[in-house]
């Protein structure tokens, strides 16, 4: 047997409506469709009333989804692709962000972004938006690489008395495979090491997990050994795992397929310089995608977002400097 | 079964607008003394309508208020010292001095606490009534209520046409005070009447004379009752001024003479008190008194929250998630 | 005044019509031979109601179409080539191979390239407008066309509320198709008509069956001349059926056999080419003729077009802004 | 004469009507009103027909924007609080953001938002949007401190070929005077030296300019010469001043008003360490308001934020280590 990503989500999603009365589904396509990306495949059949098609409306859908949290449920809103939560994000980021802080009622709701680019995905189909929600205050969010997490997280997610921005990444939906689902698994906010290497420290997250555990399987064919860290969760950021690493390794690159300005990787370099400095041996780099909306064409989108190719070269630039 | 405005009941009702009222001016007065900081809203004008929702709603409904609702949240069951805490900023007041004037609610007892997002409410209030259905619940019923100018937000569209589609037992209460701000309706929307809106969501609409409290009364009890008998939305639009600058920081000179002349600028204060003498049989002197121990509740209440002080920014948590072993240093920046 | 849909007019009509539909079956052949990078989406079942508005519109009008409008794109200046071009990923594309598919426009000749947020472009059709007037342009007129799931959409409300208090020359055409992706019409709106929208925004509607070239011609042009004309916005909701998946990738198993026998399942080509022969004198000989070398202009088109290759990263210029100075190194990343 | 920072506002609308017919002012109140803040005071009288009140859509008024601006006019869009924007934000970072890349037409809209906090502003009346902007590719992010710069800046942004974010800051709107309109300016683009000393470089914008000022002013009584770097644009960044400031200070400090998650101080930090790691005598710093939404209260809105007292002990740690 083997499991996806995408199954993974779905499964979760299943074992969330299955174990807790509280948790439903919200979204466009998401009822007997099961979803665009079928991330939902079945549920409303097997959960009648409670995973439910929404209008093309993602303003009313988060919104809503706060007002249910306040009744004590667990929405969770599918929104078709990440790029369209624009749309949402008000209620994302001033009601369901700061209602607990204003009012001490707590907003156990779980926004999933399909995000990331695929080929041929082109500049709104293709976002990374986690910086986005990481800025505001009262806003958890998460980044699964891999299928365990993608199952294990978004359980977490919908469990915790906090909104949730769930970003799982499309390009992993089918590509990615697990034998099993897990048993047990790291809590939301704690990084993971994925790749243990004592030259220098990689700290990604989601879709460039794997990019940079290729560079690095490539980089110990010449007997460098990289020590990669997956995130897991963006915010908040797991920095003492990260500081770690860096003063095992020395060096370190920062990897992230979002725009590169107050991104993810700014905020670990500004982390760690504050508190590892004197660690460092090698001034912290980072890759992130081009500062252009993501392209269309194949061959443009390669050159666009980071891949082991420009990681490799990055890693060879950060180990002479 | 609709509930009559009868004497009991409208003395209920006019207890609640003239102690709104009178709260309002002194709110009015603190805010020009220098008691207050930020800004004061005032809710002149349109408490016949806001305490007529106030009233339609029960214990276990769900009731988000906006910017002139001061009535209505009273009759909900807020206190006047709720009230003062918030705009004086005592951290014993909903909001704990985090948030300020009309910017509160207790949204465990079902009062959400508006953000200042025009048409953002309407969606949550969906939300809970959804999902007071998927847990059983019934007979329950939702109010929102926005002003005018916020029609034109794609907030409330998507609410309105979101509660529609599920059918919610939802009030959309819109108190239309012919100006958003300075901004007057030719600028704001170009059909003949607010409610002409409904049929092209599928609900229901009432309009009323939001200036007479028996009007309001009548409509937002026939509202309410469709609503709980599973009619699903019901839009309602009053017609009435606002008496008061937007803020009090606004003289309002805008506002036409031609406007406060007509008949939606009459003082429904004024209207409901001669219901009161002329129709359910209260005296003047009666009222009189009511007018002088509502001032004097207030008073005494201002005098105990002015003694509550502010918030001790150093003992204060700063703990944006409730997850509390997930909270970041507060600051965000690794030391 | 009205333009006929005389023999000259629906034989470019038909045209257009013929040339989408063939455009379209030969995109589905590309895709599924994995041609083309990412999704293809189709307008088949709605060429009459696109080629309506196409039509419509002069040189010098606005014009954002959707998602489904190959035959009014073609109707309103769109080559063949700019279409396969934008759909293969050649860099001589309109959007150089930077936005694909349905993605492409060339905003200076007065066709917006729609970004995917559905509604989002009608308020930009709106700016051009109230430009043209600033600038004291006359007689001009926009089309925007939407699905009716993008009428649930903040945008698309704030957007028409908008054209309606500027009295702008706006056609705003929903083609109701009965499907959203996935979602019913039961899903998507409550109202019983979609024109019964008009009336909440002051604005003339226009229903019509969207499978009736005829009807769709004197429907938009009656719409546009009174949108040229000053009488403000027109909305227009043409009832037709998607008859294809969402995009290539859906095999739509959930279009009910009813629906698809109903008056909306109409195939629009079919009903055109029986007005040319039975109305307006058209051989059936002559239609396949036209078929035959449309084909044979679309594929030396899509021949053309693979010879031009994809672009070239290295070569491409990567900067977001116009003012060169003030672009960064495109990574963002100081070296 | 003097002229305030709000006034410098209205006075560079003014000259923008008088001298380039292209341009209007769209927003809600703006006309007879003449805006909340009064920044459009008198424009609709000297300007017939070029100063509109919107209906409150803020997602139609940047939509329309861009529609005028491909139509040629140079449309300047007013939100009555930048805490608004984020109902408009989609047309702004999807639409406006992405034109000129994907059609070679430009984009010349300036959207100005009254930012940042003021007492008893409360949550949703005091954000620093800037660095959501800013993560967008296609977007300018301008950030006055001064009267001089609103003017001038404001100026430059209409004239510009790209979409502008004009955050002007309303804690200086009457606080700030100057004696007169400035001759003559620096370009978007480029930071300012705001004072210079030798000891540590403090790089800053809008309103905490002044606390910085504050604190260096105080601080040179104890014989410390901070040097202020005020960005002017936070997007893009003039990092080459920064890292010649950097260069002679060896310390460096980064202040904002904004909340701290990967916001303009990372984004600075991040560069200044990739290129001038080596020029550096101690981890750089920062301090940005806390992460939580913003308070009513003043007296949790004057911890909230960074003052003239939090910057001078910030800088006290900074030189210690
Ligand atoms: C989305 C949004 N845009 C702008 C504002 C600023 N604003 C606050 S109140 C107001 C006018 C509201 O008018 P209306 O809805 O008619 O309510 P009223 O004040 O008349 O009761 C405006 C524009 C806001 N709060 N939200
Ligand atoms: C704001 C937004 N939300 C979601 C989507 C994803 N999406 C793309 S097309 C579509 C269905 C559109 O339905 P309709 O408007 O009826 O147009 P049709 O496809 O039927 O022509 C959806 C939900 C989107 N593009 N924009
Ligand atoms: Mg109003
Ligand atoms: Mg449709």
């Amino acid at each position: 047997m083997s499991i996806t990503y995408l199954e993974a989500i779905r499964e979760a999603q299943a074992y969330l409506l299955k174990n807790d009365p509280r948790v439903y589904i919200y979204g466009q396509d998401v009822g007997a469709f099961g979803g665009a990306f079928k991330a939902t495949k079945n549920l409303a059949t097997e959960f009648p009333g409670r995973v439910i098609d929404a209008p093309i409306s993602e303003d009313a859908m988060i919104g809503s989804a706060v007002g249910a949290a306040i009744e004590g449920l667990r929405p969770i809103i599918e929104v078709q692709f990440a790029d369209f939560s624009t749309v949402g994000f008000n209620q994302m980021v001033n009601q369901a962000a700061t209602l607990f802080w204003r009012t001490e009622v707590p907003c156990p709701i779980t926004l999933r972004l399909p995000s990331g680019g695929t080929s041929g995905g082109g500049p709104f189909h293709s976002q990374c938006l986690e910086s986005i929600y990481a800025h505001f205050p009262g806003l958890i969010v998460c980044t699964p690489a891999t299928v365990e997490d993608a199952y294990s997280m978004l359980i977490e997610s919908v469990t915790l008395d906090d909104p949730v921005v769930f970003c799982e990444h499309k390009y992993l939906y089918f590509h990615l495979k697990a034998k099993s689902l897990p048993q047990e698994a790291l809590p939301i906010g704690k990084a993971r090491i994925a790749r243990e290497g004592r030259d220098m420290t990689i700290v990604t997250y989601s879709a460039m997990v794997h990019e940079c555990l290729e560079a690095a399987k490539e980089m110990a064919q010449d007997g460098i050994q990289i020590e990669v860290v997956d995130l897991r969760t963006v915010k908040p950021i797991d920095t003492d795992t990260i500081i770690a690493s860096v003063a095992r390794t020395g060096r370190l690159l920062c990897v992230a397929e979002e725009w590169p300005w107050g991104g993810v990787n700014a905020e670990v370099i500004s982390r760690v310089v504050a508190e590892g400095f004197n660690l460092l041996d090698a001034p912290p780099q980072r890759i992130n995608a081009k500062d252009t909306p993501i392209p269309y064409h194949p061959r443009l989108w390669s050159v666009h977002r980071p891949t082991a190719q420009s990681i490799i070269a990055a890693s060879r630039h950060l180990l002479r400097i | 079964m609709n509930q009559e405005l009868n004497r009991e009941t409208i003395e209920q009702a006019y207890r609640y607008m003239l102690t709104a009222r009178k709260l309002d001016e002194r709110l009015a007065q603190l805010y020009r003394a220098g008691d207050i900081f930020g800004g004061v809203f005032l809710g002149k004008g349109q408490e016949a309508l806001s305490v007529s929702v106030g009233m339609a709603l029960r214990k276990g409904d769900i009731y988000a208020p906006l910017i002139r609702d001061g009535a209505g949240r009273l009759a909900f069951g807020e206190t006047v010292l709720d009230a003062l805490r918030n705009c004086l900023g005592s951290p014993l007041g909903p909001m704990r001095a985090r948030d300020g004037n009309v910017h509160r609610g207790r949204p465990r007892e079902g009062c959400m606490a508006m953000i200042s997002h025009l048409g953002a409410s309407i969606s949550v209030v969906n939300g809970a009534l959804m999902a007071k259905r998927m847990k059983g619940e019934s007979g329950f019923m939702g109010a929102a209520c926005i002003g005018e100018g916020a029609t034109s937000t794609g907030a409330f569209h998507e609410a309105l046409n979101q509660a529609a589609i599920e059918k919610l037992p939802l009030l959309l209460v819109v108190a239309n005070n012919q100006y958003a701000y300075s901004t007057p309706t030719t600028m704001q929307f170009a059909c003949k009447k607010l409610t002409d809106k409904a049929v092209g969501y599928g609900v229901t609409a009432h309009e009323v004379d939001g200036t007479d409290l028996e009007s309001c009364w009548n409509t937002l009890q026939s509202a309410a009752r469709k609503a709980r008998e599973g009619e699903g939305p019901q839009l309602i639009v009053a017609e009435l001024l606002r008496l008061c600058g937007h803020g009090e920081h606004d003289d309002a000179h805008y506002v036409t003479d031609d406007m406060k002349q007509s008949n939606v600028g009459k003082d429904c204060m004024e209207l409901a008190r001669t219901l009161m003498t002329s129709q359910h049989g209260f005296s003047d002197q009666e009222l009189q008194e009511w007018e002088t121990s509502t001032q004097k509740d207030i008073n005494h209440s201002i005098s105990i929250v002015k003694q509550e002080g502010g918030p001790d920014p150093y003992t204060h948590s700063w703990n944006p998630l409730a997850t509390r072993e997930l909270n970041e240093q507060a600051n965000g920046i690794a030391k």
